[in-house]
């Protein structure tokens, strides 16, 4: 039993390193992702200080209405620019009707107003576009398909086009975020704002406005994050178990800290795919489900504050 | 036929020897020593950001100093939790007032006593028999202290409601039901009108007088320090400048320059 | 219970023994202590004050000797009463409120030597005086906190006294005896309480009350409003005044029922709600202060509550006091006051702990027609008594279906009244007093030879045989035209308004009456807020010329009554002023019971009475003031004296009463 | 307005400190259990009974089980539905091995194995705080989820994979499997409520519960009070899983009567309970009831209502239009109160005592 646990995944891994990469390579693409919506959550939390429990199904909503307009005949192009608009609206709704009325209560209200959040999205989603799995329009947006082989190791590994495409889309994403924050007049007021609301306000940006931008942006995130996983897997609520998943990702990477986000993400993705290959089987698998959640909490138990949040020091 | 204030030497209940502490970098304390007499009222003074509120945190092992030793009723204190301060006689109140916003008056009282309901949980679950007669026995105490603070107007009033001066009032009235044998109090009359600075004032030396507690307090307003205490240590910049009787503080140069010029 | 089982009993001493026989488990008192209500059964009670008054003997009192009792109303304190007058000692009650000094001239002049007193304040307050206290030899207290530390060589808690007493009951069967001799002994002629009237002018002095008296003047009372041992009371006159000791005491101690004494003063009210009482006495103010909260906090009711309010108060005004009366009234209109009683009485009297009163009493003062018929309106059987401290309080009291805001009733059972020639008010009756402490001249001159009492207030009866009080007899003057002047008359008038609080008028032997005028602070100041108007004191308040117009339109409303009433319609308001501060009982301008001392206000504030009549339009005025800590100072203001509009009198028609 | 309260008067710490001190309460109280004891089981409808009133007081007991390590200690769990579960396959467990043991027993001991798992997942409540924590929790629902599908011997191998509830009696009358009459299970489920509430607010009303509360408001303080703040979380954290344990048993044996855990206990389970207790009112042991009572009678409403109304409605469309309804009902109540429907019925109950004045 010992030896299952403690060394035979390791002469496994030993034994086919092209199986290792691949497992690798998996656990790097899903980890990607993961830190994209991961970092829905981020911007959020940076600029308005609410625990956005809904950015999950954010993604799939943003996800179900590209594809929703695009089964109605919408052109993609036009499409992507629709869903666009919806997840302008969806911010400027949600800033006035959740958050504007709620501004000063304590977190957690805020927090449990996103789950009310979450249920008006799914409720709405489903009614308006049904409760069926879709197909993600691949080829409409020219993601590329099909499978790259590498030789190497003595093995072949199947690199996925689109896995590709997500893990340089994320990227890009990632690095444009981060110039937004450093380079521009909005991006340093959000940052500011993270600090002090005040401080924002100097700046010359209203308190609402900010939160309208951040939580657009969450959406965008939300748009490109649902197409990579959208085309990954299909288009459904189902999704949402997999946002979840962005959860333990932020407690690895704290809540306030983009790269913190990625790292997390990584981790993460890493991690349970590892554990799932060459762990998962001597229990009879699936534990992918949960085995995220086990490291953060482990990992929560050593460093309370998480990967980049810096030391609680309690007053009085 | 009415009882002088007089200052007895006491034996020591309390000393804290050449305590410093950190954060990260800043010294909250340096090197600071004193000590806290049986039956005393210790005021610790000094301007903002003196380190006062810290050395009560250390006091009450909320806060862990790096150096230097705390002995209380004469053994040396180990790293410890908060609650043991408490099991040992040590209760406090807070610079703002830390009640349990969600219960009543009575109820923040009652969880002063706490400590001292030994029922177990199985009583607990039925709230007859023991579990009940203990009840009632605390709540006898409790309404003592209700009586003695003057609150019985809000006794049954959510603290979320209760005005400052009030909370403060209900605040004393918690640590007071722990009948603490050393109680620290954090800036009892910060932003309290006169009167209940003289109501806050005479509850002080009631309970010492009745309890014969011990009291550590920190306090800004000068004039109420003189009434109050008996012997007085002045901080600055967590650095000890002066200690002695009210007289000899007020008298100390180091402590007009650093204390009494500064408006509070 | 029948007559002869309680013929003999002619002290209050033997009353308690007979409740404790009769209704040995009734509850005799409850006091709210430590937030839940303490009972006690007559027979308990009956235990207690034994041991008490063995404990007492003890320390050496005797028959004749003077105790005083200082403190709210707390069981522990009657029961220092009960113990006093079962060994025969003499019980002198002292207002709990009263300045050190004037404690001191009571105790002095009582000749107390010893002192049952509530807490350390009052303890203080004796101690800070004790040189001046040659006669007193012992203090006894109730609540111990602040005193642990005193020296106790002079000092005594209650609870020791009892315990003491408790040991002489078990082990010495010989001071039983004596006991039991000494309640025996007691005869109703005998001074069962001396009470100190707060004079209206110079120092007060002490009215001796027989123990028979006392005991028939009660019994009267009790059969006259059917009080049962079923009754409730809360008690929170103060003790020394008759009020407490008839109403409380004596009707407890007669017709057994319960004493409830509340927490805290600040708690009477909620305290009343708990108990429920049955049977209430409230001075007028009582009364008005709560009618201005009830009012107040309507306001701030959403529009349709408010309505609904105002609506079922008119529907009250229109049938609640017929149906009070038991007056025949449309069905109709009974199921819709039925509905109110729903809607609005009921959880009104309920909030206001009204909702089990049986009879209500007020009495001091004269009460606003408005106010008295409101609270009779929304069912509360408010009625109104006529009394003083040397009739033991009852001179004349309403009954049931009789009442009317203007009047006190008839004469009450076995109570003779006439009037004298110059219209004062004279009455023989069974719990008049034996006389004024030491003071036999002012005893004489308060007695007629044939034995009546003079009341000192002018009045005449009305048709339907109701007493009706105009003022106080020497204070009836004339203005220089001759016509009659009754301040207190045109002051109660003015007071009617909820905007006045207090008024001294003035006019005896002048051109005109003119007035000093006090506005009330919770009504004027409500009023500004809700017009917006900025004020940051009282003084600031009543200086204010809005507030003046207010005022005149008041007077101007009084005059024109007056001018109906041919006995009065002479003497109008013709100027008026209010005064830059409260009049107050510290500064020695009202009495302990709230009632203006006009002379000593005249001179106190000299200058603007002289400003009342040279015509001048304001007057500057400095005057010193006590403030609550016992500090003094003084604050000066320019008051401002206005004209006020009169009015031409009515054709004479009336009868000249009286 | 109907509150007369004049001479209610309290001559006993025990009178004062009772948990409805007011008169009117008391009677109100009675008669509401009257109602749902004798009316009920003998006027409503089985379909009524089933569809309504079981399910009430199930999430009740569910609620009430969140509401005290949530509502009362501040700790926020995500893994409600989990600990029904184990709840559940404990009770299922035990009545199978020991079949002739009256099922009630075996219902409220399996509370107890509920407990011990919640206790244990409880243990990071010391140092993690806040969000932290719910995702902490979450660990819990995912995990426990997972072992109820995977590990077999829980559902004792059955081809299924779900759990069969056998039929158990009392008195000889079924209270489970097929033959279960609805109104027996009703009542029988009626009794556990009624004696685990009175529980309850034994607990939370003395010493326990103010130590809940004090953590909750501020535990820094509670610790300088000499509450030992680890013991205090886990108990909370055991209490709650055991009602949560208790309830996920009743669901499974008096509702249910069987079936997949994946649906009656996974993440949404754990939400739609969260939900409740927001909705309901967070620290209130009658908020329980009345959140369970709205998020329970809004999709019967939907999906038998409307329809009956002449409205057609899919069953499918009920279930999303209801998720919408829920999660703008969440919403809506914590803007307008925070403190939820108890909130609310506090507020009106004060009204009435001060009637006709507005405070």
């Amino acid at each position: 039993m010992l030896y299952n646990i403690f060394i035979d995944p390791f002469m496994q891994m030993a034994a086919a390193p092209d199986l290792l990469v691949q497992a690798l390579w998996e656990g790097l693409v899903s980890g990607v992702l993961y830190a994209l919506i991961a970092l829905g959550f981020v911007l959020i939390f940076k600029a308005s200080g609410v625990f956005n429990f809904a950015q999950g199904i954010m993604v799939v909503f943003a996800a179900l209405t590209l594809v929703g307009l695009h089964e109605k005949g919408v052109p993609a192009w036009l499409a992507v620019l629709l869903t666009l608009g919806v997840m302008l609206i969806l911010a400027i709704s949600v800033e006035r009707v959740v958050l504007r009325p709620l501004v000063n209560q304590p977190d957690i209200i805020l927090f449990m107003a996103t789950f009310g959040l979450t249920y008006v999205l799914i409720g709405l989603g489903e009614i308006i576009f049904g409760g069926e799995p879709k197909q993600m329009i691949t080829e409409e947006l020219f993601l590329p398909r099909g499978v790259i082989e590498l030789n190497i190791l003595g093995g072949r590994v199947l690199l996925q086009k689109i896995d590709i495409a997500a893990a340089v889309i994320a990227s890009l994403m990632i690095v444009a975020l981060a110039l937004f924050f450093q380079y521009t007049r909005i991006g340093r007021a959000l940052r500011a704002v993270a600090d002090s609301h005040k401080a924002a306000l100097s700046v010359g940006i209203s308190l609402n406005q900010i939160w309208v931008i951040v939580w657009f942006a969450a959406g965008l995130v939300a748009l490109i994050t649902g197409i990579m996983w959208g085309a990954r897997s299909d288009v459904s609520f189902a999704l949402q178990t997999i946002a979840l998943k962005a959860l333990p990702v932020l407690i690895l990477g704290g809540f306030t800290s983009v790269p913190g986000a990625i790292v997390g993400g990584l981790i993460i993705g890493l991690g349970e795919k590892i554990a799932e290959f060459y762990w998962g089987p001597l229990v009879g698998g699936g534990i992918e489900n949960w085995i995220a959640y086990v490291i953060a909490l482990g990992f929560l138990m050593v460093r309370p504050q998480g990967l980049f949040g810096d030391k609680i020091i309690e007053r009085i | 036929m009415k009882p002088e204030k007089k200052i007895e030497p006491g034996e020591q209940l309390l000393s804290v020897e050449n305590v410093t502490l950190r954060f990260g970098g800043v010294k909250a304390i340096t090197d600071v020593s004193f000590d806290i007499r049986k039956g005393e009222v210790r005021a610790i003074i000094g301007p903002n950001g003196a380190g006062k509120t810290s050395m009560l945190n250390v006091i009450n092992g909320f806060y862990h100093p790096q150096e230097g030793r705390i002995t209380y009723r004469g053994e040396t204190r180990a790293k410890m939790r908060p609650h043991v301060a408490a099991t040992q006689g040590i209760a406090r109140t807070f610079q703002n007032v830390a009640l349990f916003k969600g219960m009543s008056t009575l109820d923040n009282i009652m969880v002063g006593r706490t400590l001292k309901m030994h029922k177990s949980f199985f009583w607990q679950l039925f709230r007859h028999g023991p579990a009940m007669d203990e009840e009632i026995e605390h709540r006898k105490f409790v309404e003592e202290i209700i009586d003695f603070l003057e609150i019985e107007h809000i006794r049954k009033v959510p603290v979320g409601k209760l005005p400052y001066g009030l909370q403060k009032r209900v605040e004393l009235g918690r640590a007071l039901a722990m009948e603490p044998e050393l109680l620290l109090l954090d800036e009892p009359m910060a932003g309290m009108n006169l009167e209940e600075k003289e109501d806050m004032c005479r509850f002080i030396l009631d309970t010492k007088e009745q309890y014969g507690t011990t009291i550590a307090l920190i306090e800004h307003d000068m004039g109420v320090v003189m009434d109050l205490s008996d012997r007085v240590v002045v901080l600055e910049y967590g650095i000890k400048i002066a200690d002695g009787t009210p007289e000899e503080v007020k008298s100390n140069q180091k402590v007009i320059d650093a204390y009494l010029g500064v408006a509070h | 219970m029948t007559a002869d089982a309680t013929a003999g009993l002619d002290t209050f001493p033997k009353w308690l023994e007979h409740n404790a026989k009769v209704r040995p488990s009734r509850p005799a008192m409850r006091h709210k202590d430590l937030g839940i209500w303490k009972e006690w059964s007559w027979a308990e009670v009956h235990r207690t004050v034994r041991s008490y008054a063995l404990g007492l003997m003890a320390h050496g009192l005797q028959r004749g000797d003077k105790i005083a009792i200082i403190g709210t109303n707390r069981p522990k304190l009657y029961w220092s009463i009960m113990a006093a007058q079962t060994l025969g000692a003499v019980p002198v009650p002292v207002y709990a409120d009263a300045v050190a000094d004037e404690m001191a001239y009571v105790l002095d002049h009582a000749e107390v030597r010893f002192a049952c007193v509530e807490d350390q304040e009052q303890v203080d307050k004796i101690l800070s005086v004790a040189d001046r206290l040659a006669a007193i030899q012992m203090v006894f207290y109730d609540e111990p906190r602040g005193l642990r530390d005193y020296d106790h060589s002079r000092l005594q808690p209650i609870d020791e006294v009892i315990a003491q007493g408790d040991a002489t009951m078990l082990a010495d069967p010989d001071a039983v005896r004596r006991l039991d001799q000494a309640i025996a002994d007691g005869k109703g002629a005998d001074v069962s309480v001396m009470l100190y009237t707060s004079g209206t002018t110079g120092r007060s002095k002490g009215v001796m009350l027989s123990a028979g008296g006392c005991v028939n003047a009660a019994k009267d009372t009790v059969a006259f409003d059917r009080l049962t041992e079923d009754d409730q009371v809360i008690a929170y006159l103060p003790l020394a005044w008759v009020g407490d000791h008839y109403l409380n005491y004596a009707q407890a101690l007669v017709a057994g029922f319960t004493i409830n004494c509340p927490e805290s003063p600040d708690t009477a009210v909620e305290d009343r709600r708990e108990v429920g009482t049955t049977f209430a006495f409230a001075p007028p103010r009582v009364y008005e202060g709560m009618l201005t909260r009830i009012m107040i906090r309507m306001e701030d009711a959403g529009a349709l509550k408010r309505n609904m309010f105002h609506y079922y108060l008119g529907v009250a005004k229109k049938w609640g006091e017929k149906i009070l009366d038991g007056k025949s009234v449309p069905l109709l209109a009974r199921l819709n006051y039925a509905l109110g009683e729903a809607l609005v009485y009921g959880p009104l009297k309920n909030v206001l702990g009204f909702s089990s009163v049986r009879i209500a009493y007020t009495a001091g003062e004269a009460m606003g027609p408005e106010l008295f018929s409101f609270y009779r309106s929304i069912g509360i059987n408010l009625k109104q008594l006529y009394g003083q401290t040397e009739a033991f309080l009852y001179v004349t009291s309403q009954t049931d279906h009789a009442v009317r805001a203007d009047c006190v009733g008839p004469a009450t059972p076995n109570v003779e009244i006439k009037i004298a020639d110059d219209g004062e008010v004279l009455y023989k009756s069974p719990g008049q007093f034996i006389g004024y402490f030491k003071e036999p001249e002012k005893t004489a001159e308060t007695m007629t030879p044939d034995g009546y009492v003079k009341t000192g207030d002018a009045g005449f009866f009305e048709k339907d045989g109701q007493l009706r009080i105009i003022d106080r007899a020497k204070d009836v003057g004339k203005l220089r035209n001759g016509a009659l002047f009754a301040p207190k008359y045109i002051e109660n008038k003015l007071k009617f308004f909820p905007n006045i609080r207090e008024v001294v008028a003035f006019g005896q032997g002048e051109e005109h009456v003119s007035v000093f005028i006090n506005i009330d602070l919770t009504a004027v100041g409500n009023w500004a807020e809700r017009n917006n108007v900025s004020y940051g004191s009282y003084q600031e308040l009543a200086n204010n010329r809005q507030v003046y117009e207010i005022i005149a339109g008041h007077v101007a409303e009084v005059n024109r009554q007056l001018a109906e009433e041919p006995m009065m319609a002479k003497a109008q308001v013709h100027r008026f002023l209010v005064l830059h501060k409260e009049l107050d009982a510290d500064d020695g301008e009202l009495t302990r019971t709230q009632k203006v001392r006009r002379g000593f206000i005249a001179e106190r504030y000299a200058p603007l009475v002289t400003a009342l009549y040279d015509g001048s339009t304001e007057a500057d005025i400095s005057t010193e003031v006590t403030f609550e800590d016992g500090r003094k100072g003084s604050i000066s203001a320019r008051v401002r004296v206005m004209d006020a509009k009169t009015f031409e009198p009515v054709a004479p028609a009336a009868s000249q009463a009286a | 307005m109907f509150y007369r309260e004049a001479g209610q008067f309290k001559k006993t710490y025990q009178a004062d400190m009772a948990v409805f001190p007011i008169l009117q309460d008391r009677i109100g109280l009675g008669i509401i259990v009257a109602v749902a004891a004798l009316i009920i089981p003998f006027f409503g409808s089985h379909f009524f009974i089933s569809t309504v009133m079981i399910p009430f007081l199930v999430f009740s007991l569910a609620a009430m089980g969140l509401n005290i390590v949530t509502g009362y200690t501040g700790l926020i769990s995500l893994g409600t539905g989990a600990f029904m579960g184990v709840g559940a396959y404990a009770c299922y467990k035990l009545t199978t091995y020991f079949p002739d043991v009256n099922l009630i027993i075996w219902i409220i001991a399996s509370g107890v194995f509920s407990a011990t798992i919640g206790a244990l997942f409880g243990l990071p409540s010391l140092r993690i705080k806040g969000f932290y924590l719910a995702v902490a929790t979450l660990a819990a629902q995912f995990f426990l989820e997972w072992c109820f599908v995977r590990v077999p011997w829980l559902f004792n191998y059955n081809a299924s994979g779900a759990i069969e509830v056998p039929e158990r009696t009392i008195l000889g009358i079924a209270i489970t499997g097929a033959r279960a009459d609805p109104t027996a299970r009703y009542l029988v489920l009626l009794g556990i409520v009624v004696f685990m509430t009175w529980i309850a607010s034994n607990i939370l009303h003395g010493r326990v519960g103010r130590t809940f509360m004090a953590v909750r408001d501020m535990d820094i303080a509670a610790e300088l009070m000499g509450i030992r703040l680890l013991p205090a979380k886990l108990l909370a954290f055991a209490l709650s899983s055991f009602y949560c344990g208790v309830a996920g048993a009743c669901m499974m044996f008096l509702w249910y009567g069987g079936g997949e855990a994946s649906d009656a206990f996974n993440i949404n389970q754990s939400f739609n309970i969260l939900f409740m207790v927001i909705i309901g009112g967070l620290g209130s042991l009658i908020g329980c009831f009345l959140g369970a009572a709205l998020l329970n009678i809004v999709p019967v409403a939907l999906k038998f209502g409307l329809p009956s109304l002449g409205v057609p409605i899919g069953g499918a469309t009920a279930e999303h239009i209801n998720l919408l309804i829920v999660g703008g009902l969440i919403i809506f109540f914590l803007i307008v109160e925070p403190h939820g429907l108890a909130r609310l019925w506090q507020i009106t109950k004060q009204k009435l005592r001060t009637w006709p004045f507005p405070y």
